[in-house]
């Protein structure tokens, strides 16, 4: 095997003035300064909310929604598995039976609060019936009151998969 | 001694005693066998053929549940080998089926579950559409439900109707992969015990109704504590838990094991009595019907308590702890105040039966004659008549005979929100049963003690601190 | 090449008949066993080297050994006579024509065991056999043959016999499931107890033996051993009754004292194959045995040890032969859908691992099947030998496993052409 | 007092006021849209009054307001609720008070009376700055202390220990140029910086002390808190340090004396190393001489100079909606530039004609001092904010190593060279 000695980066006269690489960092600020100041038609920054973007890809996670199976009923069974995940301890679900006989239990209610999630996407990897998602694209919510906030399972199943998302 | 003999686990020696069943010494030694049939409740059946160990000296691995403890007993109960039996033995288990954890009240403390994730199957061998299919939701009666889907045949719950209540309920019906659990036709479940079934069930084939989707089990917090049902005291862990935004609620009572006083099992009745915890709490002081501050109803009694201490009954109730009762005693010796305990309310003959229930729906009636206090009716008849100051604490004697309280003044200690707050003129919130620390004596004179494990959002004091606040009180004006 | 020991009334017409029956020697053992004590009887039989003829082959002597001595409570002998296992038919024929056999058989173990119940437990189908045997007991009965004495008071000795008709479950055929059986449980098999002991008939003690065990007595109670030791061979000694079944010219029951050759009974008794076939497999003792290639046929001896040599069991003595037109695919799938329809569901292996052998076999027959489903049959029946409380998952294990292992080219084949005739 | 002496000293506490603290919101902004276009973003740009943005400045204006109209907080655990609102004051005097010393433009002689153009006519200038910019820093630490918070001490710490280290370096580097300059007044080193070295190079204090220059720069630079030596509000570990706790107008008042202290560097430095008010080649006397050669070139650059940013404005002043007022905003704007450029053009042409006297000349020379004051003021304020969006945080051992270890050494070595040559060579 032997031993590769690896020599010790920022050991020289130069790199210890520091003076070179400051000068050089700075050159490359300015650069970018005059180059955005002569022509600033080239910024990366939207003009939002009258320029929406248009580069939300398929993995953004936006606003959640539940989904819903071929019958167009609702695919959640109240597993809780989603609301074991929260790290953020923003899912409220109370279960209940399911009397169609598609599945034996399903939510009564099915709360998340938009305030306390952390949209880290937790819910949907843990979701066993692929019935949570983050796909509706929606990364924009706004409220003038708090319990506006709190997404009600109606409010979740009516979310639907953003149309700018590839059909995968 | 010759009982005892010499045997070696996993490569290393150990004394056990002879003839025992090995399964029951590997627990004892921490070492988890998986299984579904065996229940030391119930004896071995041998059935589900999971708790294989390796055996020297025998041909083939054999069931730990069925095997006596021998001199010189060679067992391994790890090595690729026996792993691997019990990997083809729990595959088939799991071959019919449903794997539907997430709609099992069972997942969380189910065994199949465990060994399932231990064993890591992640993907069946079988279709899911050649599953076997059964009835998912059986409605058994008495408060249990059934999936005949999951269950894995472990007869424990048909040993425990025909070995241990003898109500025969259950049975096995069909034979080979289409065996199903089920009452015999016309026949429901109406044993006062069949919720134990539940227990004993080890996966989510039996679901108490009671339970059934409230909560997933891994949220939820224990403390060991016993029944309040009646005067047998079984011991019980209660599962709690504070949700988020709510109050801290209790979801269950589960049987614990104890053998010096219910042994495996309780009864349904006492089960389901943490509804009774949860609700019609009494949550608020008042002073003639006006809410007030404990500190201010506090004062008010230790006012009337110093001003006629020889004019004063007070009643308590044995669904006091020890702690309180010797408390409220030496109050009583100390200043004069007359004592009664007196509760012919919480007898009912019709409740006793001959497993664990007893007539006596109090939980510390033997604490309470073992401090001497008086329970005779005569005499508190003739003290209720003669005294002017009467202070019931926990006692329900008054409930429907509000006319006792003509010209008297009242002060009512109580957990539960009742009709005689209205006839009470102090009124004041105390800790419930399980919502305070303290010990009982049971109708066997076994004396349990209660730690609770229950954090309410808005405290109601102990009867003991307000007691002692009380005291501390009246000694002022003294 | 008969011998004809049990089977000696078998061709007298109407032989079910006492007075047929008893002019032709029925009975005839009885004046001998009332000049012996029940030990010299047992020693007797243990002393013939008497065998389990159900398919375990046990020393039936020994067997009684385990009865206890001196004991306060009842004891029961229990006949066995849940014949159900395909290609095994015997019994049927001892009950069917000479059932006084059966009931001298039961009065002389009876005697040796000092048993005062005894019953016959026989299969549901075997209504007519269960009738028969009421009517040739209740013609003992009147006859004083059995009863508060045992020929009319020639013995001091009370016998009653019970026919006790089953529900029709293959597993009952195994002891104790049949004893649960005949207690009115559901038939579970029990727990195998720690050391030979006999067994437990609602607590009390009692014993279970074959229908052709029985039956095979009383000979030997006349003659003495000597006389039975003489057929077979040393170490199985005696007769047995074979069944044929399947393409043969004649197929039926014929007894033979051990130590025959296989291929000479099915091409004399037999006579030969139907239609000119070649022989391709043989299932020696009823189903439940690992099955025979022709090449083993060719080699196998009809003795308990000579067929343990070749790695299968003479099991009941009744031989299944299959022809070369016969898909052995489809064998299995016959054989595996009578297991799976009788497994009781008590262990796990035996009630999941049949219901899934019988599955991937059902795709395999559909056209559906892939070459890894031979492996997973392999691996279920290996999970399924020795895991279970009674023999009767190893018994699969046996034959499918066997099945697969000898005629894995045809399996594969099989899935690979996808051919086979639809079933439907 | 006359009224020219009112007026004048009006004039230059309204300069000192508005360079302490006027500046802020335009600091503000400098900040954001400096460093959005050093990173390729916009900055702010939305808030507008009538559709007028001003390049985002109206932000400022609009934080101001929220400022100064946001609840006024003190949380309920702070025991010390008097040095927790003393805190912010301290420091904002401090800074505040600093800038007073520096003079905007040489003595201005008007009808025969010389006129100081500073705040505070303080012969200490330098000393002064010493003193206050050293105890703002007990702004920092009564708020972080009194903050009952452990970012907030462990912010007050951070800042005490760094105060402390470049304190030193920072004061024997002005030794090394007071030794150059002979004086502590700042108006006397202002006017020396007049004067040309081997008569063709300006003899302002950077050429003269690089060394002495390199070290007060990068010391003003801990002294006000600026990055790379932060550390006392160090968000990725403090939160915010010692503000992390106030709010509204207190927390505002902290965030204008970091503002009004990096004015005071910068004023500072200006005044010290960077020649002042003085105009490269151009001192009060040769202005005053060439006063109208001076207005003229002035007459052809201003109108150049607003007609190449009208043009800037006219390609980079858009906005996305036609119908909002803000884009609009660059029409109006151009009007006024060039109503500008019109009115300078007109002054300056009419100046040029009719003379301006003695005093109009003094004025005039004032003017165009303070104008290049306040631009080189600027333009080191702008290095600071370069330096910030360059710049990485140092870490707190580097920080002490490199006030300690770097700095006092060469600022020690640097005097030594100093005084030997000007005792060797004489003054």
């Amino acid at each position: 095997m032997g031993i590769k000695t690896v020599k010790r980066h920022g050991d020289t006269l130069r790199d210890k003035l520091y003076i070179p690489a400051i000068v050089s960092g700075m050159k490359t600020t300015m650069r970018h300064f005059v180059t955005n100041i002569k022509d600033n038609s080239n910024l990366i920054t939207k003009s939002y909310p009258e320029v929406q973007p248009t580069d939300i890809t398929d993995r953004y996670r936006g606003v959640h929604r539940l989904t819903k199976r071929e019958d167009d009923s609702i695919s959640c069974v109240a597993c809780y598995m989603c609301a074991t995940a929260c790290p953020a301890d923003c899912m409220f679900i109370e279960a209940t039976e399911r009397t169609d006989g598609v599945d034996e239990k399903m939510p009564a209610v099915f709360n998340i609060d938009l305030l306390e999630c952390v949209f880290c996407g937790y819910c949907v990897e843990a979701c066993p019936c692929d019935a949570i998602r983050m796909d509706t694209g929606i990364f924009s919510f706004v409220a003038d009151q708090r319990k506006d906030f709190i997404l009600s399972k109606e409010a979740l199943l009516a979310n639907t998969r953003s149309k700018d998302f590839s059909d995968d | 001694m010759s009982n005892i003999v010499n045997i070696v686990i996993d490569g290393k020696e150990v004394e056990a005693e002879k003839g025992a069943v090995l399964i029951d010494y590997l627990f004892k030694q921490d070492i988890d066998i998986p299984h579904f049939c065996y229940h030391p409740a119930l004896g071995t059946d041998g059935n589900c053929r999971m708790c294989m160990v390796e055996i020297e000296g025998s041909k083939r691995p054999q069931i730990s549940c069925d095997t006596p403890v021998k001199e010189g007993m060679v067992v391994r109960t790890q090595g690729e080998n026996i792993e691997q039996v019990r990997r083809d033995i729990l595959e088939l288990e799991l071959i019919n089926h449903p794997v539907d954890c997430p709609t099992c009240d069972q997942a969380g403390e189910c065994k199949l579950q465990d060994y399932y994730m231990a064993g890591g199957f992640y993907e069946s061998r079988l279709e899911a559409e050649s599953k076997v299919k059964a009835k998912k939701a059986v409605d058994l009666g008495k408060n249990v439900m059934l999936d005949q889907e999951r269950c894995v045949l472990c007869t424990r719950c048909t040993r425990f109707t025909d070995e241990i209540t003898h109500t025969n309920e259950l049975g096995i019906f069909s034979r080979a992969d289409h065996s199903v659990i089920s009452t015999f036709p016309g026949q429901e479940l109406e044993s006062d015990y069949s919720m134990n079934i539940v227990d004993l069930c080890p996966v989510g084939a039996l679901t108490s109704k009671d339970f059934r989707f409230n909560q997933r089990v891994w949220f939820l917090e224990s403390f060991e504590a016993i029944c309040s049902g009646c005067s047998k005291g079984c011991s019980i862990h209660v599962d709690h838990k504070k949700e988020k935004y709510k109050d801290d609620q209790i979801f269950r009572f589960r049987p614990r094991e104890d053998h010096d006083v219910n042994g495996y099992f309780i009864c349904d009745d006492g089960r389901l009595s943490y509804k009774d915890e949860n609700d019609n709490r009494l949550n608020d002081a008042s002073i003639n019907q006006e809410t007030v501050s404990t500190k201010e109803a506090l004062t008010n009694i230790a006012d009337v308590l110093t001003a006629n201490p020889n004019d004063t009954l007070l009643l308590v109730s044995p669904f006091l702890s020890n702690e309180e009762l010797a408390l409220i005693k030496e109050y009583t010796l100390n200043n004069g105040t007359t004592l009664s305990g007196y509760s012919p309310q919480y007898y009912d003959e019709s409740f006793a039966d001959d497993m664990l229930r007893t007539s006596d729906r109090s939980p510390n009636r033997a604490g309470m004659m073992a401090l001497r206090i008086n329970e005779n009716e005569k005499d508190f008849n003739e003290l209720l008549s003669q005294k002017k100051v009467i202070v019931v604490i926990e006692n329900s004697y008054f409930e429907d005979k509000a006319e006792l309280f003509k010209d008297k003044k009242v002060i009512l200690f109580s957990s539960k929100d009742t009709k005689v707050k209205e006839f009470a003129n102090t009124v004041l919130p105390v800790a419930s049963f399980l919502e305070k620390d303290g010990s009982y004596t049971n109708s066997e004179s076994v004396t349990q003690h209660i730690k609770s494990g229950i954090r309410k959002n808005a405290p109601v004091g102990t009867l003991t601190s307000l007691w002692k606040a009380i005291e501390s009180l009246s000694k002022e004006k003294a | 090449m008969e011998t004809k020991i049990v089977s000696k009334r078998f061709h007298i017409p109407e032989s079910y008949k006492l007075e047929v029956a008893k002019k032709h020697g029925v009975y005839g053992s009885l004046e001998k066993l009332f000049t012996m004590t029940p030990d010299e009887v047992i020693t007797a039989v243990e002393k013939s080297n008497l065998r389990g003829k159900g398919g375990g082959g046990a020393s039936c002597g020994q067997k009684w050994r385990y009865m206890p001595l001196n004991d306060p409570r009842p004891a029961y002998l229990i006949v066995n006579a849940d014949e159900s296992e395909p290609g095994t038919f015997k019994d049927r024929e001892v009950m069917d024509k000479d059932p006084h056999l059966l009931i001298e058989g039961i009065i002389c173990s009876s005697y040796a065991m000092n048993i005062h119940t005894a019953y016959i437990y026989i299969r549901g189908e075997y209504k007519w056999l269960a009738d028969r045997l009421n009517t040739a007991i209740d013609e003992a009965y009147e006859a004083g043959i059995i009863g508060e004495t045992l020929m009319n008071g020639a013995c001091d000795f009370k016998l009653d016999i019970v026919v006790h008709r089953g529900a029709g479950a293959y597993i009952c055929g195994e002891k104790s499931a049949l004893i649960e059986s005949l207690e009115g449980k559901r038939g579970h098999p029990r727990l195998k107890p720690h050391q030979k002991e006999c067994e437990w008939y609602f607590g009390d003690p009692a014993t279970v033996n074959n229908v052709e065990t029985i039956a095979s007595v009383p000979e030997i109670v006349e003659f003495g051993y000597e006389a039975y030791t003489k057929h077979g061979t040393p170490k199985s000694p005696g007769t047995m009754l074979f069944a044929l079944s399947g393409p043969v010219k004649n197929p039926g029951v014929y007894e033979l004292a051990f130590g025959h050759k296989m291929i000479d009974v099915i091409n004399t008794l037999g006579g030969g194959m139907k239609d000119g076939k070649k022989l391709k497999a043989v299932i020696p003792g009823g189903v439940s045995c690992p099955i025979l290639t022709a090449d083993e046929v060719n080699k196998a001896v009809l003795d308990y040890e000579s067929m343990w040599d070749i790695g299968s069991t003479l099991g009941t003595g009744g031989m299944v032969i299959i022809d070369e037109d016969a898909c052995m695919v489809e064998v299995a799938k016959n054989i595996i859908e009578f297991y799976h329809h009788e497994s009781c569901g008590q262990c796990t292996p035996c009630r999941e691992g049949t219901g899934w052998i019988d599955t991937i076999l059902h795709k395999v027959i559909h056209q559906q099947g892939k070459l890894s489903d031979i492996d997973n049959i392999s691996d279920v029946c290996g999970t399924l030998n020795g895991k279970t409380i009674c023999v009767f998952a190893p018994a699969v294990a046996d034959i499918i496993g066997s099945i697969v292992v000898k005629f894995r080219d045809e399996f594969e084949t099989y899935i690979l052409n996808n051919q086979g005739a639809e079933h439907e | 007092m006359e009224f020219a002496a009112v007026v004048i000293i009006f004039i230059n506490i309204l300069l000192a006021v508005n360079l302490a603290v006027g500046t802020t919101p335009i600091m503000v902004w400098w900040e954001r849209r400096v460093s959005g276009f050093m990173q390729g973003r916009s900055g702010p740009n939305r808030a507008h009054i009538g559709g007028i943005r001003l390049g985002g400045l109206v932000q400022s204006v609009a934080d101001m307001i929220k400022l100064a109209f946001k609840e006024d907080f003190i949380p309920a655990f702070i025991k010390h609720k008097m040095f927790f609102i003393m805190a912010p004051v301290i420091m904002f005097i401090c800074s505040f008070l600093t800038v007073g010393v520096i003079p905007f433009a040489d003595r201005l002689v008007i009808d025969g009376v010389t006129y100081t153009m500073q705040a505070l006519p303080i012969d200490l200038g330098i000393l002064w700055f010493l003193a206050f910019a050293g105890l703002s820093v007990y702004g920092i630490v009564l708020g972080g202390y009194a903050s009952t918070s452990k970012f907030g001490i462990l912010s007050s710490i951070r800042a005490i220990a760094q105060v402390i280290s470049y304190e030193a370096s920072m004061g024997l580097a002005i030794i090394s140029m007071l030794i150059v300059y002979g004086s502590v007044n700042l108006s006397d080193i202002a006017e020396y910086q007049g004067g040309l070295l081997f008569g063709f190079i300006p003899a302002w204090g950077i050429i003269m002390q690089p060394l002495a220059a390199l070290i007060f720069i990068v010391a003003a630079f801990a002294e006000t808190n600026r990055a790379p030596f932060d550390l006392a509000e160090g968000e990725s570990e403090l939160v915010a340090g010692y503000h992390t706790e106030y709010s509204a107008m207190r927390f505002g008042l902290f965030q204008v004396s970091e503002f009004a202290a990096m004015s005071a560097a910068s004023a500072l430095i200006v005044t010290m190393f960077f020649g002042g008010y003085q105009v490269p080649w151009l001192n009060t006397q040769a202005l005053q001489e060439n006063i109208n050669i001076v207005l003229f070139a002035m007459m052809i650059i201003l109108p150049a100079t607003i007609y190449f940013f009208t043009q800037w404005i006219k390609k980079n002043n858009t906005w996305v909606d036609e119908n909002d007022p803000r884009a609009k905003e660059s029409k109006i704007l151009i009007k006024i530039f060039k109503g500008i450029a019109i009115a300078v053009v007109v002054i300056l042409a009419l100046l040029l004609l009719f003379g301006l006297g003695t005093n109009g000349t003094n004025i005039a020379t004032a003017m165009i001092q303070v104008s290049t004051f306040l631009l080189k003021f600027f333009l080191i304020n702008f290095f600071f904010v370069w330096i910030r969006w360059t710049l990485l945080r140092f870490r707190y051992d580097q920080l002490q190593l490199l006030g300690w270890k770097v700095l006092l050494p060469l600022a020690l070595l640097n005097i030594v060279i100093t005084a030997t040559y000007v005792l060797v060579l004489g003054a």
